[in-house]
């Protein structure tokens, strides 16, 4: 018996919330918009606990496929149908992307009170669900693309909320931009599976792949690496990540929704849900570990030297997509969908209280002005606090268990593995250390400002803080191997297989000491030697100058790539090519028949006898033609001299 | 309605003439005028939307067909008819003209009987030459064409108009000497000017190959300055500044594409398959060229120029992948570039109108002031960049996937390069149009948001971009009749082998024996 | 079959010369204050019924007249109701834009209406005689109203220049003439036609056929021989203008159609190169030079130059073993009709917004015109489109015949030098119609609007239905042309014309 | 007649004539009067004169003369119109010198 589970509604009625209050919010009272936009999501979450339960009592067999009759794109070979597919990754993405978007959605009622654009900002966050759901229950990969684009434009919106910041603005087309170098990738990769595959259906992929059990790297290899251009564009990993710092311009809540918990995890979920085809591109899967290894590791050098705290908080973001990518790479897809989980709620969690935080100060983001806050905003101190433990990776929180998960898969996962799970554990150190100088600098201490009076949130702000924390103690308990055992219709089983009984416990020992050094050191110099950072700056002038100005990143690419562009386009294209080249082409042509005009022209002289001249002169030219003609076709060809036989014709 | 289709397209040339005479005859009190243009074009509009409510989709050939004996020596003949291919363009260019009396209503104040006189007589142009099955009539449309726009340039530009109007006629005129000749020795060697008969003879084989291919070199030429193809895109930035914007929202594209299309490529198939390579190359340059200069742009109708051109660029470099599903993706792709481009053209109307500069750095924080303009204009742009479920997005992928897997994977992967890019120019147009702190022209100015008839026009333009995205099966379908295979059996043009054949077999459902024929498939591509 | 009256053979030249006596005693007897602007309604009726007489001729079986010098066919009537129709719109034209008060008004109308005579008589006359006669006709006519305007520098001065250099052309073609008649014994054309491939002294026929051709080119106004026409047009005044660079012209052509395809059709091998080489010198020195006048009338000067170098591109059409072409011919033939009904036009309006003392004679007068009065703008504009040859005008129907007939006959590079051409002309005609569209610059005096009475309405009237005609509806027109050409190129019927024999004085 | 006949070969005046009517074209070009370049157009029309009579009397044919009459006839007509243009030049430019009637050029 299969029931109907109506998934297509996920999506539609985020869509329907968007529709309604971005037509009509404008005119609508304030609390009637908050409704329409809470009960979207809302509802949207309620049947995905439903599709849950009815899988997970077996009523409905997973994957469960949903189809619309008409196609989308019919044309010559190509199909593409709005077909939605349903199985445990799915589900799971699902729940997190409605559960967590759900919280956030409540959150934002009190965050954004008091901003104008209130429908507005409603509308485009139920746009993003509806993207975001899109995205994870498509059947096909050019389905998935429009999620994919949707919730990039969606992030492109919410960042550029605040359109009157020239910041916020150019930071949502960056956003957007950068995203779209990523989708080249991606649009490439589709077309070459459209190539070699004749269909864009995962099941029908899959299929393909299972027939063809030989068939291992190739074009494989480029179908994945293309792939991972574009998850590393959406997922903000090196070299892409540059947009997602700037995204932080856009409201807290946005940050947390779409810049931490959900859009930026979607590279993730498109490798798992792809990862037939990375199962058989080792080189391409050797490189995800790689960028997200490096990636992790990366971005958790420059969080060091962040002040903003939401900038602190987005490198860290990408640094733990880098530890997805990594879990990714070594094949442990579960293991990074697990730590997408629980990452969904710490993070989320970081994010809102950060926005707390933020929303206490009046505005203020700059760590430096920030102290002793613990007081002030209890509730706040005291969930964020949750969340930088769990982060750091304390157990028995939820990260431990993820974060081990991945340690210990790339540990086992091969000739390069243990150099991966050192980058890792130092990862998990920074992580750490760069969480607790954030709770140190945020909330002990004396307050660095004179100008704030902080005070708690509102109930509404709160609410999503505490279910967030609670998700964030108890998101990791169900534990991997179970994780696992739910996912392995999705992405197969955890390849490894420690030969070593003891590993586990070993590897996660490292990793708590790692976790614990870091609070240690961050609790030397940000609490009780608060000193000691500046002398530590102005001992290594280079090194900090680096890591605050972010390597120099943006810098780099704006001089090597968006400065050379404009150049070249508004010099060399602009003016050499349109305007000298072609431009002057047309010009001398132009130029060329004047100037004959011009010089014909001198032949009306207005002098009478020079006309009469040119009369003789054609005349005698004409004459000369006539006879020159004469002579050499007409009476020629018959052998006669006109001049000599003048009698020829004498009968 | 049966008893109508005969003489619809004769009514669809002759209905905008009409009203031509109508406007020309009526005084110029109050909106008259305006009035007698806009109902003229909804009537033209709507007789347009019979074709496709009647057309038979799944019947090859031409429809609605009427020959009649015009001119007996040469055999010219009131000959036209519609297929596939030109179907939803006449439509377009039916849409297209109430959009274009709408931007016009408010931007013309002085001689609107002269303005929207010629605005009908374009339309009449226009639709002459998608309709037009005789060679010598759709010449005489495609010259027609010319002579409204240019003389409204003249009139309405906006600093040097004449200028502009006698680069873009010189620009297409010129190279239409050629295609004349060109068409002129086709009949001194066929005694025909009909489409279908000529395409049987250039096929058969009895004309001298030398001599074809200068013919269909000329007609190339003729339709590539039209088009514009780099590097002969010289007349369309200066046009797009001067020309008023009912004007400038057709004149680029439609016709010379279209014509790529049928009389070109169709009369020519063994010459347009020498010239493709070419062809691809400079559609290739032009896609990243036009994207490249659209970015640094400081006037947003020069941008659009330039965005015009990587857009079309791209059409070309379907046209001349020489495959079925390359040519369905490029009428669809021309469709959404004429809805696209027409409502986008119409909010930068409304603004210049308003703000009366086209200067985008006097811009800036609009979006507060008018956020009806700001929404359309966003949706436009996103449908205009290719976002997935607009409009944009099912051509360009079609376009795309077709080139990558039966052309060329380079072309392909150059061509999207302009995706990035397309997203930057417009992007950046929008901010700096709409966002950030407002510029001091835009508080100097009190805001008024689009109109009612401006609304009117532009709401279900956004719907159809939705449409067009989520249900393309609605076009594509007559479209796909209409690039068929020509029937004659050695005019075909063989695409590349494998893929073809990829692309014959409706999806490639994993049994063994398709997987089989897939990798050999493959090992042949190889 | 009853013999046709001699009369009836030149029944419309002689009405045209009773009109025109009959203007011209009026004139004298009326007293002087009284208008004269009657009597150019007089002339236009008297063009009228002859042009009406001219189709009449129809009826009568094509054959010649008053012992072989005078034919009449589908030929002659064609070119008849051609020039009729003409003079009649330049008439029209002037009843209203001459001065009202002016002197010499009858004298005006009745030289239009003699050179009509002229003209007429060219087309028809077979006869070598007739011809100079007819040609002299028409050009002391022409020359008169060339210096009309003669209180101002310029008329005289046209008038001295055309005057001149005709007189210095005919005096060509009348050698021409003598020489052929050495050659030949006879100054009859068909007589001249059998005679002269059998003739002695071939030397003779082609020096002959050079010289003819000189005089004729200068008529036409074809490159090297144009080089009065701008000068000549510029000074004279606009609607003797629109008359000059119309009728004489069709009636030259009909001349030179007649020369090439009826005295000479054997040495086609030579005057088709030659005609080729003129036809490409004409379009594009017309062109090149007209591209930076500033002078409207001057340009259209130059452009009446480039079309003639388009009309004689239909003479290098292919043509059968005789050396006939019935495709140039009528493609010739139509050219004219279609030429002279547009460029007749474009002058009327040029009178118009120019006044006749050509207040306004710079392309940058008519700047804004079409805001200032736009039916003149719209028909000056349309004419221009025309001129261009943009379809569905007559133009482009004649530009489209004359290159299709020289694509035909294998004139492939001809046709696209051609058509190059045209896309250069187009920018000097586009650039006077851009001005007109212009908005009129913000320190522009506003001139007067021009007032535009009911004969000139009609004049116009005429002018744009032929143009349109010509351009939707070719078929009656060269239905016409083409039997024109078909008569032109039919022998002459056997008996009628007694061929001489052959006599050596010695 | 009769010494043109037999003293004098046909030739010799057909030279004459052309001789007379390259004059009359030298004489366009070089005079500066208009009054003598008109002349010049008379001595060209009548050396055309003398070879119909030539022509004329090597046919037999009565033709040749009656066109000597024609041309004689309408070169009158033309110096009539001629002179009265030429007095209306010098009406308003009080100059007969041919290089001087130049208003009208390019």
């Amino acid at each position: 018996m299969i029931l109907s589970l109506h998934i297509w509604l996920i999506p539609l009625l985020p869509l329907a919330g968007f529709l309604l209050n971005g037509i009509l919010g404008s005119r609508l009272p304030r609390w009637l918009v908050s409704t329409i936009g809470l009960l979207a999501p809302f509802l949207s979450f309620v049947l995905v606990l439903n599709a849950y339960a009815l899988t997970s009592y077996s009523a409905v067999a997973l994957p469960y496929v949903e189809t619309f009759p008409h196609p989308w794109i019919a044309i010559g070979g190509l199909r593409a149908d709005f077909s939605f597919f349903l199985d445990p990754l799915s589900l799971v993405m699902l729940l997190v992307v409605t559960g967590v978007g759900f919280l956030i959605h409540i959150y934002s009622v009190g965050y954004m009170a008091h901003e104008e654009g209130y429908a507005r900002y409603f509308s485009f966050l139920n746009l993003f669900l509806f993207f975001m759901t899109v995205l994870v229950l498509a059947g096909n990969v050019l389905l998935l693309f429009v999620g994919w684009e949707g919730v990039g434009l969606a992030s492109y919106l919410l960042i550029g909320f605040w359109f009157q910041k020239p910041s916020a603005a150019a930071a949502g087309k960056k956003a957007f931009i950068v995203n779209r170098i990523g989708d080249f990738g991606f649009l490439i990769g589709i077309f070459l599976i459209l190539a070699n595959f004749g269909t864009l259906n995962f099941a029908q992929i899959a299929q393909v792949l299972t027939l063809k059990a030989a068939w291992h790297g190739g074009v494989l290899t480029a179908i994945c690496l293309c792939l991972l251009v574009g998850a590393a564009g959406k997922s903000a990993q090196l070299p892409l990540y540059v947009w997602l710092p700037d995204a932080m311009e856009g409201p807290t809540p946005v940050s947390a929704l779409i810049h931490a918990a959900t859009m930026v995890t979607a590279g993730v979920y498109m490798i798992a849900r792809t990862h037939f085809l990375f199962d058989r591109a080792p080189i391409a899967l050797a490189i995800v570990a790689i960028v997200g290894a490096a990636t992790a590791i990366f971005a958790a050098t420059i969080a060091l030297a962040q002040t903003d705290i939401k900038r602190v908080l987005a490198y860290s973001t990408i640094s733990q997509l880098g530890y997805m990518f990594l879990a990714c790479g070594v094949a442990a897809y579960s293991a990074a969908i697990f730590h997408l989980v629980t990452h969904a709620f710490f993070k989320a969690l970081l994010f809102l209280a950060a926005g707390s935080v933020i929303h206490a100060m009046g505005g203020e983001q700059d760590m430096r002005k920030m102290g002793g806050l613990r007081k002030k905003i209890p509730v706040t101190f005291w969930t964020m606090t949750i969340a930088v433990f769990t982060i750091a990776g304390f157990p028995p929180l939820a990260a431990f268990f993820s974060k081990d998960a991945i340690l210990y898969a790339a540990f086992v996962s091969g000739s390069g593995g243990v150099f991966l799970w050192l980058v890792g554990l130092l990862t998990a150190l920074l992580t750490s250390l760069y969480m607790f100088r954030l709770w140190y600098m945020t909330f002990f201490g004396e307050l660095r400002t004179a100008d704030a009076h902080p005070h708690e949130s509102p109930r509404s702000m709160r609410a999503p803080l505490i279910i967030l924390a609670l998700l964030s103690i108890c998101g990791g308990w169900i534990g991997i191997e179970s994780f696992s055992a739910y996912l392995a219709p999705s992405v197969g089983l955890h390849p490894a297989v420690s030969s070593f009984p003891h590993l586990e416990l070993i590897l996660t020992a490292f990793a708590v000491l790692a976790a614990l050094e870091g609070w240690l050191i961050a609790d030397k110099y940000y609490r009780r030697k608060t000193e000691r950072p500046a002398q530590l700056a102005a001992a290594l002038p280079a090194g900090y100058t680096l890591l605050a100005n972010k390597y120099y990143v943006d810098e780099i690419y704006d001089a090597v790539l968006v400065k050379p562009l404009f150049n070249f386009s508004r010099y060399f294209l602009g003016w050499v090519v349109d305007t000298g080249i072609l431009g002057g082409i047309a010009w001398l042509l132009a130029g060329s028949a004047n100037l004959s005009g011009a010089i014909l022209q001198r032949w009306q002289s207005g002098n009478l006898r020079s006309y009469a001249a040119w009369l003789t002169a054609a005349a005698a030219v004409i004459l000369l033609f006539v006879f020159h003609a004469s002579i050499g076709s007409y009476l020629g060809a018959r052998g006669i001299d006109v001049q000599l036989n003048l009698h020829w014709m004498g009968h | 309605m049966k008893a109508i289709d005969p003489i619809i397209l004769t009514l669809i040339l002759l209905v905008p003439l009409a009203g031509a005479v109508l406007v020309a005859l009526a005084p110029d009190r109050a909106k008259l005028p305006n009035w007698i243009a806009l109902l003229t074009s909804l009537l033209t509009f709507v007789l347009t939307l019979h074709l496709p409510a009647h057309f038979i989709a799944g019947q090859r050939g031409f429809q609605f067909e009427v020959n009649i004996p015009w001119i007996e020596s040469p055999a010219i003949c009131y000959h036209v008819g519609v297929d596939g291919l030109s179907l939803w363009l006449i439509v377009l260019v039916g849409l297209l003209a109430p959009i274009g009396v709408v931007a016009s209503w408010n931007a013309i104040h002085t001689r609107r009987k002269v303005f929207y006189s010629l605005f009908l007589v374009q339309q009449t142009a226009m639709f002459g030459v998608f309709v037009a099955l005789d060679l010598m009539l759709y010449y005489g449309f495609w010259e027609l064409s010319l002579v409204p726009m240019a003389i409204l340039i003249a009139m309405y530009g906006r600093k040097d108009g004449t200028k502009a109007a006698l680069k873009f006629f010189l620009f297409t005129f010129i190279p239409s000497a050629p295609l004349l000749v060109a068409i002129l020795w086709l009949y001194a060697r066929t005694h025909t000017f009909n489409f279908s008969e000529l395409q049987y003879q250039t096929a058969s084989g009895v004309l001298p190959a030398s001599a074809l291919s200068w013919c269909a070199l000329a007609f190339l030429f003729a339709f590539a300055v039209k088009v514009p193809v780099f590097p002969l895109h010289g007349w369309l930035a200066d046009t797009y500044n001067e020309a008023p914007v009912a004007l400038a929202m057709v004149v680029a594209g439609k016709l010379g594409l279209y014509s790529m299309l049928r009389f070109h490529v169709g009369l020519f198939p063994a010459q347009a398959r020498a010239m493709a390579p070419l062809l691809i190359v400079l559609a290739v340059i032009g896609i990243l060229y036009g994207a490249c200069l659209a970015l640094v742009q400081r006037d947003y109708w020069r941008l659009m120029a330039f965005a015009a051109l990587s857009h079309l660029s791209l059409i070309v470099l379907a046209i001349y992948g020489l495959t079925f599903m390359g040519w369905s993706g490029a009428v669809y792709q021309l469709l959404s570039h004429g809805v696209v481009d027409g409502a986008i053209f119409l909010l930068l109307g409304a603004l210049e109108i308003r703000y009366a500069t086209s200067t985008i750095a006097s811009y800036g924080g609009l979006a507060a002031k008018l956020p009806r303009t700001v929404t359309i204009f966003v949706i436009a742009t996103l449908a205009m960049i290719g976002l997935p479920m607009l409009s944009g997005f099912i051509g360009e992928f079609v376009i795309f996937s077709s080139t990558f897997a039966l052309v060329s994977r380079a072309a392909a992967i150059a061509a999207a390069l302009g995706v990035i890019l397309g997203a930057a120019y417009m992007l950046s147009l929008v901010q700096r149009l709409f966002y950030g702190p407002e510029s001091a022209l835009v508080s100097s100015k009190p805001a008024h948001d689009l109109r009612i008839g401006e609304l009117a026009i532009l709401t279900p333009l956004v719907v159809l971009m939705l449409v067009m995205g989520l249900a393309p099966s609605l076009w594509l379908n007559a479209i796909q009749t209409g690039v068929h295979p020509p029937l004659i059996k050695n005019n075909v043009i063989v695409s590349g082998a494998c893929a073809a054949a990829t692309y014959e077999a409706p999806s490639l459902v994993a049994t063994p024996e398709l997987a089989a024929k897939c990798e050999s498939l493959q090992e042949a591509q190889r | 079959m009853n013999p046709v009256p001699d009369i009836y053979r030149i029944l419309p030249e002689v009405i045209l010369t009773l009109t025109g006596a009959a203007v011209m005693v009026i004139d004298a007897s009326i007293p002087p204050s009284w208008s004269r602007r009657y009597l150019g309604f007089l002339a236009a009726i008297g063009t009228t019924i002859a042009l009406w007489a001219s189709v009449g001729q129809l009826a009568f079986p094509e054959g010649t007249g008053f012992f072989g010098t005078v034919e009449t066919s589908t030929f002659t009537i064609f070119f008849h109701v051609l020039i009729c129709g003409i003079v009649l719109v330049a008439l029209l034209l002037s009843i209203d834009t001459l001065p009202q008060h002016s002197h010499h008004q009858g004298e005006y109308y009745a030289l239009i209406v003699f050179g009509a005579v002229g003209m007429c008589l060219l087309t028809s006359a077979v006869e070598l005689l007739v011809v100079f006669i007819a040609l002299e006709i028409s050009s002391i006519s022409t020359y008169i109203l060339a210096g009309y305007r003669k209180q101002t520098g310029r008329g005289p001065e046209a008038a001295i220049k055309y005057f001149l250099l005709g007189s210095f052309a005919t005096a060509f073609l009348l050698y021409g003439i003598a020489l052929i008649f050495g050659a030949t014994g006879t100054t009859q054309i068909y007589q001249i036609a059998q005679l002269a491939p059998v003739a002695q002294n071939q030397t003779l026929v082609l020096a002959a056929l050079a010289l003819m051709l000189v005089g004729i080119l200068f008529k036409v106004s074809a490159a090297p021989f144009h080089v009065w026409t701008p000068d000549v047009y510029e000074g004279a005044p606009s609607p003797v203008v629109a008359l000059m660079s119309t009728a004489p012209k069709a009636a030259a052509f009909a001349l030179l159609l007649r020369v090439v395809y009826e005295m000479f059709p054997n040495l086609r091998s030579i005057w088709a190169p030659l005609l080729w080489i003129v036809a490409v010198l004409s379009m594009t020195v017309g062109n090149l030079a007209a591209l930076r006048q500033q002078n409207v009338k001057r340009m259209l000067a130059y452009s009446a130059i480039a079309h003639a170098g388009y009309l004689l591109a239909a003479f290098a059409a292919a043509s059968d073993a005789r050396g006939f072409s019935e495709t140039g011919i009528a493609a010739a033939s139509f050219y004219i009709a279609a030429y002279a009904a547009m460029n007749v036009g474009i002058f009327a309006v040029v009178t118009l917004v120019g006044g006749y003392d050509e207040h306004l004679s710079l392309i940058d007068d008519f700047r804004g015109l079409m805001y200032r009065s736009p039916f003149l703008a719209s028909l000056l504009i349309f004419f221009l489109i025309s001129l261009i040859g943009i379809p569905f005008t007559g133009g482009f129907f004649g530009k489209f015949y004359s290159f299709s007939a020289a694509v035909d006959g294998g004139a492939i590079a001809l046709a696209i030098i051609g058509l190059l051409n045209s896309g250069l002309a187009a920018a000097y005609y586009l650039r006077l119609a851009l001005v007109c569209a212009q908005r009129p610059a913000a320190d522009q005096t506003v001139p007067p609007k021009p007032h535009v009475g009911i004969a000139v309405t009609a004049a116009l009237a005429i002018a744009v239905l032929a143009t349109i005609v010509l351009g939707i509806r070719p078929n009656a027109w060269l239905y016409a042309a083409q039997s024109a050409a078909h008569t032109l190129q039919a022998p002459p019927p056997p008996g009628e014309v007694p061929v001489v024999p052959l006599q050596f004085p010695q | 007649m009769s010494f043109l006949h037999h003293d004098v070969p046909l030739t010799w005046y057909l030279l004459l004539s052309a001789a007379l009517f390259s004059l009359g074209v030298v004489g366009f070009l070089i005079k500066r009067n208009i009054i003598t370049v008109f002349m010049s157009i008379e001595l060209m029309l009548n050396a055309v004169n003398l070879s119909f009579v030539v022509f004329a009397y090597q046919w037999h044919e009565v033709k040749g003369q009656i066109f000597v009459f024609f041309v004689m006839m309408v070169a009158a007509a033309e110096a009539a119109v001629g002179l009265a243009i030429i007095i209306a030049v010098f009406r308003v430019r009080a100059t007969l010198a041919v290089d001087r009637i130049n208003l009208m050029k390019l």
